[in-house]
């Protein structure tokens, strides 16, 4: 297929579906499988661009180059197309016709916003798909209404609109910078202008609006400080927005941030950018390893563990060539593991009918498949062997000792212990033990465990192997993003 | 010429800057979203101004929209949100008017010196008000952060994007119209959103006070 | 020396040593008695209880094991085997290459360990008393003897017992060095300790709450107890020669002569007899002391051992 | 030939947990899946003796597998095959024994799940050795780690299971984090991350980086051995494992802690100053005495034995580190004698200790209870296991014939060297240490006079000991093949030290020669201290016994045994509570170490209620103070709580404080801009 039409299936499949959700009745089967076919042919579509990319190509579209898809651009598409079509098919099964209409209508829109800002060379454009992200997924976090999901729902859209607002005035900023330098052109705010400018725009304004760009941008991304949203939206969603918002919506925030800095990076060539990097990351993993240890619900556990891997990738992001191949490698593992597990805790929570770690037991016992998936995606999130997540860690370690960081990495590894520790623990306490009363035994609906099974295999897949394919998009995008 | 158009941009950018203020120093609802209508206006007549001056005729029409949608439209929702759920029971901020005035001169007085190195780098005329700009910026965040009525968050937040569409504004003559009016939509629909969120919250918390909000510890 | 007269020195060596140790412990009892001015029993009277006991019909616990059965030849046996490998008349030990101190100290440990499990078979409480408490002093009095011993190993430059006595023999000043005292002192603590000599254990009761070795071998009757009390004696026998010729090196042939031989046994006997005697007095003026006050001798001596391999340390 | 031999190693353990997975269920599943476990420890003892008895080291690469860290990448040389030879040995057995042990948890738990991670657990134990780059050391190691942590699980009934598998597999993530430290910090400027080329690192770095690197693995190797202070988990997680696991983990696991030590320590960092030496002295003295002493006071019976591993490991270590101190001192010799002494250990330890858990395994599967105080008669109830755990005490008491003698006899000889060190510290450093071993030795022989005696000698204590049955075919064949390698081991003491000489001297790089035992009869340590004939000393003893047997009964009278009733001071009737239990056995050592022990007792009397002199029941509680848990893990738990409690603390629940972070950080970062300065 020609590369517009490759484009058209990407960004189409998804707006077509949410139409498609609105217009029919929420229960007809012929709905469900249409969105979950449109879904599957974004994920197709993606998987093209990504190979059209992988050859050498860059694949642009729309007016004056709108949309420009580069090896970052794929490997993020390829995520976000392969989250939303899992979310899209599982998700609405466990939820009630009613919420399955907003929910595949609201679903779809996301996954849209989210290509759209992946997609897009104009970093404004990009800013208001993320914004748009915000709006579109935050309708679904209060989809059964209840006291935590209303208050996590108004702390998710509030601190986020607020965070991103700050990422548009670093936007501005650069672009005030721009016009500073070169006068107001067409096509100024694209990144490949931008890019090529970068050289000459000035320091200061440049390390201002970096600032200004990592509060807002980290926001989205479940950086500390500014993580304190993430696990009352995360935790009171229903499980596959939360999938997707774990899942990917973090990597997204995290390509932002990694688009803008390798602009940052050559306009100031101090070690300002890399030093804020590690700074925040290693704030965010500190925090979130320790507030493991007292959780009580284990979806807060999942987006406690999301904050510490996106804050091992925002330190990996400052650790020279290797660090952002490690941290790109682990973005993927991530996204695989964190959704599976989502989805997972989805199946634990309806069966068990609470998310309280205490009241959930024998796990092995009452659903076999789903305790041994769910043990496997620990295990993989905690970084041990068989799973990808190990390797991408060793890398990064490998990358910050080899840059000399090795007290920060002894402090990283002592932190990944502390983890490690608070999450098998808690693991524990539900899988073994004899399953409370009232819970049904034995596996129902078997039918949505097959893609979360596709999942550990990926996941151990690329534990063992590196595909050349990946390697090749990995050591592209190290060649756009370092200088 | 030159010096004319800085001064109206001057004027247009601290009219704006005190509506602020005069969030931070009257009480009631129905008294910010005066404020609010004020600063819009005052944005309004920027853009038109800049628009003017520079000749681009595009500006007149973001000009347009933005003192419909901000000045006429959002207003009128809000009063309709104020009067049909009711400022209730005054809510007292958690900084007395004094400390927060105090604390909005403050912060003016940051914006000046984070943008001291940025606009020494500009020769456009209207650049002296960028300052008042990141300065409005700040000051509406520290509304968001201080006052515990949901509306007055809702209204804080849209305080923060006049401020960032007047930077924009002063600082690169208005961003491309496309993109431009991406922000605008972000902005309606975000509102909308936080809108259908109110009256959640007043549904099931029966009140407006973020503090009741703190159910999810840990 | 060729290879069979250096066997059937060996083999004379512990028929001698096998003959003396009873007429050891008659010995010590008849100058305790005498001291204690009773008549007490002649110096051969264990002999003639040995073989009283040999004839005598064997009477066994229902409850105990085969081992209990057992654990009397390894006894047995393992002190025999230290008498073997010790220099009691020639030095160019026969069976040096066999084994060295250390294998002498792990034989006494491995009959200990056996009388021990012995003890505990016929499931009486006094059995399992004094094994506890032989354990005990056995363990606390290891570390001892291995660092008195190797304070004269280090010395002789060699953990073989021959080659000791032979350095020590042809440098009689090193005999009298500071090192060597010490090392004498603090064997000699461990000799009363292992052996159930009075400060320790009296030989002598079998008043249940203070026996250690008897407690052990309360159990056994006929040719069982036969062996364990000829045991005990050579071990005494072993101690004793490993005091008198370590220390007291002189009389020791060197050549095989039949008049050395001879004049080596006689003064080996006379030694005994001098140690014997010392040890009687020490006995009759010391009385027992209580169980937990016994670690403390131990670990006096055990600091006595540290000393002297210090010493000899530094005189190197 | 060594290739075909690593696929069947490998191929067999594949095979035997793949059957275990599918048919696991009914007896064909589990004798395949055990068939393959023993195929595949049998491959890997063939392999690892073929390369030991001078066969070429090989490598072998699978660079695609793993490719971004490295590849997969294998090299057998002495030191490794060493390793290999000594899993092998006991994974042979401990597999037999698993199938008769693992019916009892027929109807409770997955038997697929137990024979899938035995398999998993040998065939990652089996790799460790081979690893020759950090990837594939590391995948090998979280595999063991991983498997033995599921197998410690089998038996997730028992909360106390459960606790132990967090235990064990915290300090194993805690130790792996200092490995990764380890290599990594090593590794930091090399170009890969081969032993190769850390080797070539290693040479070219400062004294301070080695030494950080030493330390480092010393922690994360010493968690894995149970060196003090990091043994706490040992003692957890043994008893809690399904007997044949425990003896393989006590057996063999622990000894890959010696093996990496060795490896990082004199392979890749190629020795280093002398502080290193006297740091493993002064550990393995301390794991020695402390691991016995508690040992003693343990009355369940695996817990000894657990406790007694980490007495053997200290030993182990004591060599180890004289080895790695006469290094440092330029004493080739010596240096060589000591690690043959180690390692020779480490073989002996395998075989008695990995007999014991069987054995205790055994007792266990008999009377239900670990508990010695409910032993008792079991001698003549399990006439196999009795003499089985018999020979293990004697051996692992380091009593004659046996191997464990001739380990400890060669332990003291190559610390001898040492006291003639000129520098006076070492001197006296070898003095206390030669003291501790003696004092060891002793106490050990105490603990499993206490372990056999009160489990197995007189009459039974409950009702379970008294209707113990003899455990089935499989599980004494592995006892039996346990015994053998023990008595094997101490008859073919000659051969083996000459191995383990080699090996020692491939270790301590080219110029060190092994160390020349004068090979005949007996043989003559270097320093040429001292002679001993290991064959002598066997036979002279069990020839000994025989002679006796055959005089005494000549001498002694022809009538019959008589059987009567033990002498209880003329009362009548025995009953087994009349006997010494655990607890009194040591309770006179408990006196005299006090001061380590800290023993708190509490005895409630209730009296009859007619009169105050006669006594209804008395309870007796002791416990000793556990020094570790109370004063270092309770204190850095409770400070990590504290840590997690206050970043908790930050998630209060106020919008307005979230939306104050936000800002926060931005004026923060602000400021940071303002201080650093625009350029």
């Amino acid at each position: 297929m020609s590369e517009p039409t490759l484009f058209l299936l990407l960004l189409g499949a998804p707006l077509a579906a949410a139409l498609l959700a609105a217009v029919g009745s929420s229960a007809s089967r012929a709905v469900a499988a249409s969105t979950g076919l449109l879904a599957l042919g974004a994920l197709a579509a993606a998987l093209g661009l990504a190979a059209r990319v992988v050859e050498g190509g860059v694949p642009t579209w729309g007016p004056g180059e709108l949309f420009r898809v580069d090896a970052l651009s794929a490997v993020l598409a390829v995520c976000v197309a392969f989250v939303s079509a899992l979310a899209v098919c599982l998700g609405p099964a466990s939820e009630t016709a009613r919420h399955a209409r907003t929910f595949r209508i609201f679903a779809s829109l996301f996954a849209f916003t989210m290509l759209v800002a992946v997609t897009t060379n104009n970093v404004a454009v990009m800013w208001v798909a993320i914004e748009a992200t915000t709006i579109t997924s935050a309708v679904l976090v209060p989809l059964q209404v209840s006291r935590a999901s209303v208050e996590a729902s108004w702390k998710y859209i509030l601190i986020g609109s607020v965070g991103i607002a700050l990422a548009f005035v670093g936007t501005v900023l650069a672009y005030f910078d721009f016009v500073a330098l070169a006068g107001a052109r067409e096509s100024a705010l694209h990144w490949t202008v931008l890019m090529a400018a970068a050289p000459a725009l000035h320091p200061a304004a440049m390390q201002l609006a970096f600032v200004f760009l990592l509060v807002g941008y980290g926001t989205k991304a479940g950086l500390a400080p500014m993580h304190t949203w993430l696990p009352d939206a995360h935790a009171e969603a229903p499980a596959a927005l939360s999938a997707m918002m774990s899942g990917v919506l973090l990597a997204v925030a995290l390509y932002a941030i990694v688009r803008w800095k390798a602009v940052v990076d050559l306009a100031v060539d101090g070690p300002l950018p890399d030093r804020l990097l590690i700074g925040l990351g290693l704030l965010s993993l500190a925090l979130a390893a320790l507030s493991l240890l007292g959780q009580r619900h284990y979806k807060r556990l999942l987006a406690y563990s999301s904050i510490e891997h996106t804050g091992l990738m925002c330190m990996g992001l400052a650790l020279g060539p290797l660090g952002v191949f490690a941290a790109m490698l682990h973005l993927i593992n991530h996204t695989a593991a964190k959704s599976m597990m989502f989805l997972l805790s989805g199946r634990i929570r309806e069966r068990y009918g609470t998310a309280d770690i205490r009241h959930v037991s024998g796990l092995l016992r009452t659903m076999p498949i789903t305790g041994g998936l769910f043990v496997a995606g620990t295990l993989a999130l905690v970084g041990l062997p068989p799973f990808g997540l190990f390797l991408s860690k060793l890398t990064l370690l490998r990358a910050g000792f080899a840059a000399g960081h090795a007290w920060l990495m002894a402090a990283v590894l002592a932190l990944l212990a502390v983890a490690f520790v608070a999450f098998v623990g808690h693991l524990n306490r539900m899988l073994y033990g004899a399953p409370p009363a009232g819970v049904a035994t034995g596996e129902t609906g078997r039918g949505a465990l097959v893609p979360l099974a596709a999942c550990a295999l990926v996941l151990v897949w690329l534990g063992l192997v590196l595909p050349a394919p990946l390697e090749t998009l990995l050591d592209r995008i190290v060649e756009i993003t370092t200088r | 010429m030159e010096s004319l158009f800085s001064q109206l941009a001057m004027l247009g950018s601290s009219l704006a800057l005190i509506a602020s203020f005069l969030l931070l120093w009257r009480r009631g609802i129905p008294a910010y979203i005066d404020a609010f209508v004020l600063q819009s206006l005052a944005l309004g007549a920027t853009t038109a101004l800049v628009g003017h001056f520079t000749g681009n005729p595009e500006l007149y029409l973001v000009a347009g929209l933005l003192t419909a949608i901000k000045g006429v439209g959002i207003p009128l929702l809000l009063r309709r949100m104020a009067r049909r759920l009711g400022s209730g029971r005054r809510v007292p901020p958690y900084v007395n008017t004094a400390t927060s005035l105090l604390v909005g001169g403050l912060l003016v007085l940051l914006a000046y010196v984070v943008m001291r190195p940025v606009v020494q780098l500009s020769q456009l005329p209207t650049r002296a008000g960028m300052p008042l700009a990141m300065g409005l910026i700040f000051i509406s965040l520290f509304v968001v952060v201080s006052r515990r009525h949901a509306l007055t968050q809702v209204i804080g937040f849209l305080m923060l994007e006049n401020g960032i569409a007047l930077l924009a504004v002063l600082g690169t003559y208005g961003i491309p119209l496309i993109v431009e009016i991406g922000v605008f939509l972000d902005v309606l629909m975000g509102f909308l959103v936080m809108q259908i969120f109110v009256y959640q919250i007043h549904e099931t918390f029966q009140s407006l006070d973020v503090e009741q909000l703190n159910r999810l510890r840990r | 020396m060729s290879a069979a007269s250096g066997y059937a020195l060996a083999l004379g060596q512990a028929l001698l040593c096998l003959a003396l140790a009873p007429g050891l412990i008659g010995l010590i009892r008849w100058l305790k008695a005498r001291m204690q001015n009773r008549r007490g029993a002649p110096v051969w009277q264990p002999y003639l209880e040995l073989r009283k006991l040999l004839a005598k019909e064997t009477v066994v616990s229902t409850n105990a094991s085969w081992l209990f059965r057992f654990a009397p030849y390894v006894v047995f046996t393992s002190t025999l085997g230290v008498v073997l490998l010790l220099p009691v008349l020639a030095v160019p030990l026969p069976l040096g290459a066999a084994g060295d101190l250390l294998v002498a100290v792990y034989l006494l440990l491995l009959g200990t360990f056996f009388l021990a499990l012995a003890g505990l078979d016929p499931g009486s409480p006094f059995g399992g008393m004094g094994s506890s408490r032989e354990m005990t002093v056995a363990a606390l009095a290891e570390p001892t003897i291995a660092v008195a011993m190797f304070a004269l190993a280090l010395g002789a430059g060699s953990t073989n017992l021959g080659e000791i006595v032979a350095r020590a023999m042809a440098r009689p000043a090193e005999a009298v060095s500071p090192g060597y005292l010490l090392a004498f002192t603090a064997l000699f603590i461990v000799t009363l300790a292992e052996t159930g000599r009075l400060p320790v254990d009296n030989p002598a009761t079998h008043l249940e709450l203070t026996m250690i070795h008897e407690a052990m071998v309360l159990e056994y009757s006929g040719r069982y107890l036969a062996l364990v009390e000829w045991a005990a004696a050579l071990k005494l026998l072993v101690f004793f020669t490993l005091m008198a010729n370590l220390f007291v090196p002189w009389g020791v042939a060197v050549q095989l002569g039949a008049g050395a031989l001879l004049l080596a046994t006689l003064t080996y006997v006379a030694k005994l007899a001098a140690l014997a005697a010392v040890v009687a007095v020490f006995e009759t003026r010391m009385a027992k002391l209580r169980l937990f006050r016994v670690p403390e001798l131990l670990s006096v001596s055990f600091v006595l051992a540290l000393l002297a391999i210090t010493a000899s340390f530094l005189s190197r | 030939m060594a290739a075909t031999l690593l696929a069947v190693m490998v191929g067999a353990y594949g095979a035997g947990a793949a059957a275990a997975l599918l048919g696991g269920g009914h007896p064909a599943g589990r004798a395949l899946s055990t068939a393959g476990a023993v195929a595949g420890a049998g491959a890997g003892l063939l392999l690892g003796s073929q390369v030991l008895a001078g066969g070429p080291v090989w490598t072998f690469a699978a660079p695609d597998v793993v490719g971004l860290a490295g590849g997969i990448l294998l090299r057998l040389d002495a030191l490794g095959a060493f390793f290999l030879v000594l899993v092998g040995m006991v994974a042979a057995p401990a597999a037999l024994y698993g199938v008769g042990y693992s019916t009892q948890y027929a109807g409770r738990y997955s038997l697929r799940g137990l024979g899938a991670a035995l398999n998993l657990f040998l065939l990652a134990t089996s790799l460790v050795p081979l690893a020759d780059n950090v990837v594939t050391f590391l995948l090998a190691w979280e595999g063991m780690s991983l498997a033995s942590y599921f197998l410690v699980l089998t038996d997730h009934d028992e909360p106390e299971t459960v606790g132990a598998g967090n235990w064990y597999l915290g300090m194993t993530q805690v130790g792996l984090a200092f490995l990764l430290a380890a290599f990594l910090g090593l590794g930091a400027a090399a170009p890969s991350l081969d032993f190769a080329d850390l080797r070539v690192a290693a040479a070219g770095s400062t004294g301070a980086a080695r030494g950080a690197v030493f330390a480092l693995a010393l922690v994360g190797f010493g968690s894995k051995a149970g060196l003090i202070p990091l043994h706490v988990w040992l003692p957890r997680a043994h008893p809690a494992a399904p007997s044949h696991v425990s003896a393989l983990m006590s057996g063999v696991m622990i000894k890959l802690g010696v093996y990496g030590l060795l490896r990082v320590g004199l392979d890749l960092l190629g020795g280093g100053p002398p502080w290193w030496g006297v740091l493993l002295i002064v550990l393995g003295a301390g794991s020695a005495v402390l691991g016995v002493l508690y040992a003693l006071m343990e009355d369940d019976i695996k817990r000894l034995l657990a406790y007694s591993s980490v007495e053997n490991v200290g030993m182990i270590i004591l060599g180890v580190g004289a080895g790695f101190l006469f290094q440092a001192l330029a004493m080739p010799g010596p240096a060589a004698l000591a690690l043959a002494a180690a390692l020779y250990h480490t073989l002996n330890h395998a075989a008695f200790k990995g007999l014991l858990f069987l054995a205790a395994g055994s007792v266990l599967h008999a009377t239900g209870t670990r508990n010695m105080n409910r032993h008792g008669g079991l001698i003549r109830r399990l006439p196999w296991t009795g003499p089985c755990f018999l020979l293990g005490a004697v051996a692992i008491a380091g009593l004659p014939p046996l191997n464990g003698f001739f380990s400890e006899w060669l332990l003291f000889q190559s610390l001898l060297p040492g006291i003639g060190v000129s520098s006076p510290v070492v001197a006296v450093l070898m003095v206390l240490a030669l003291g501790m071993l003696a004092l060891t030795a002793g106490l050990a022989a105490s603990a499993f006079a206490k372990a056999f005696g009160i489990t197995f000698l007189a009459l039974p204590r409950s009702a379970g000991a008294a209707e113990a049955h003899e455990s089935p075919l499989s599980m004494r064949v592995g006892m039996v093949g346990l015994a053998a390698a023990c008595v094997g081991l101490a008859l073919g003491a000659l051969p083996v030290l000459a191995t383990t000489g080699a090996v020692a001297a491939g270790l301590l790089g080219p110029s060190a020669e092994p160390p020349t035992f004068a090979l005949g009869l007996s043989f003559r340590t270097p320093a040429g201290l001292a002679r001993m004939s290991p064959a002598a000393v066997i036979v002279g003893l069990v020839g000994g016994v025989a002679l006796t047997w055959l005089v005494v009964r000549a001498l002694a009278s022809r009538r019959p045994l008589r059987f009567a009733d033990t002498w209880g001071c003329g009362r009548v009737g025995q009953s087994p509570r009349m006997e010494y239990t655990a607890t009194a056995y040591a309770e006179p050592l408990r006196r005299v170490f006090s001061a380590v022990y800290r023993p708190t007792e509490d005895v409630t009397v209730d009296h009859h209620p007619e009169s105050r002199y006669f006594v209804q029941s008395i309870a007796y509680r002791a416990s000793i103070l556990p020094w570790f848990e109370r004063y270092l893990y309770e204190p850095l738990l409770a400070w990590v709580a504290r840590g997690g409690r206050r970043a908790l603390a930050l998630q209060s629940g106020s919008v307005h404080a979230y939306l104050a972070y936000v800002v926060g950080a931005l004026v923060i970062l602000l400021g940071v801009l303002m201080v650093t300065g625009a350029p």
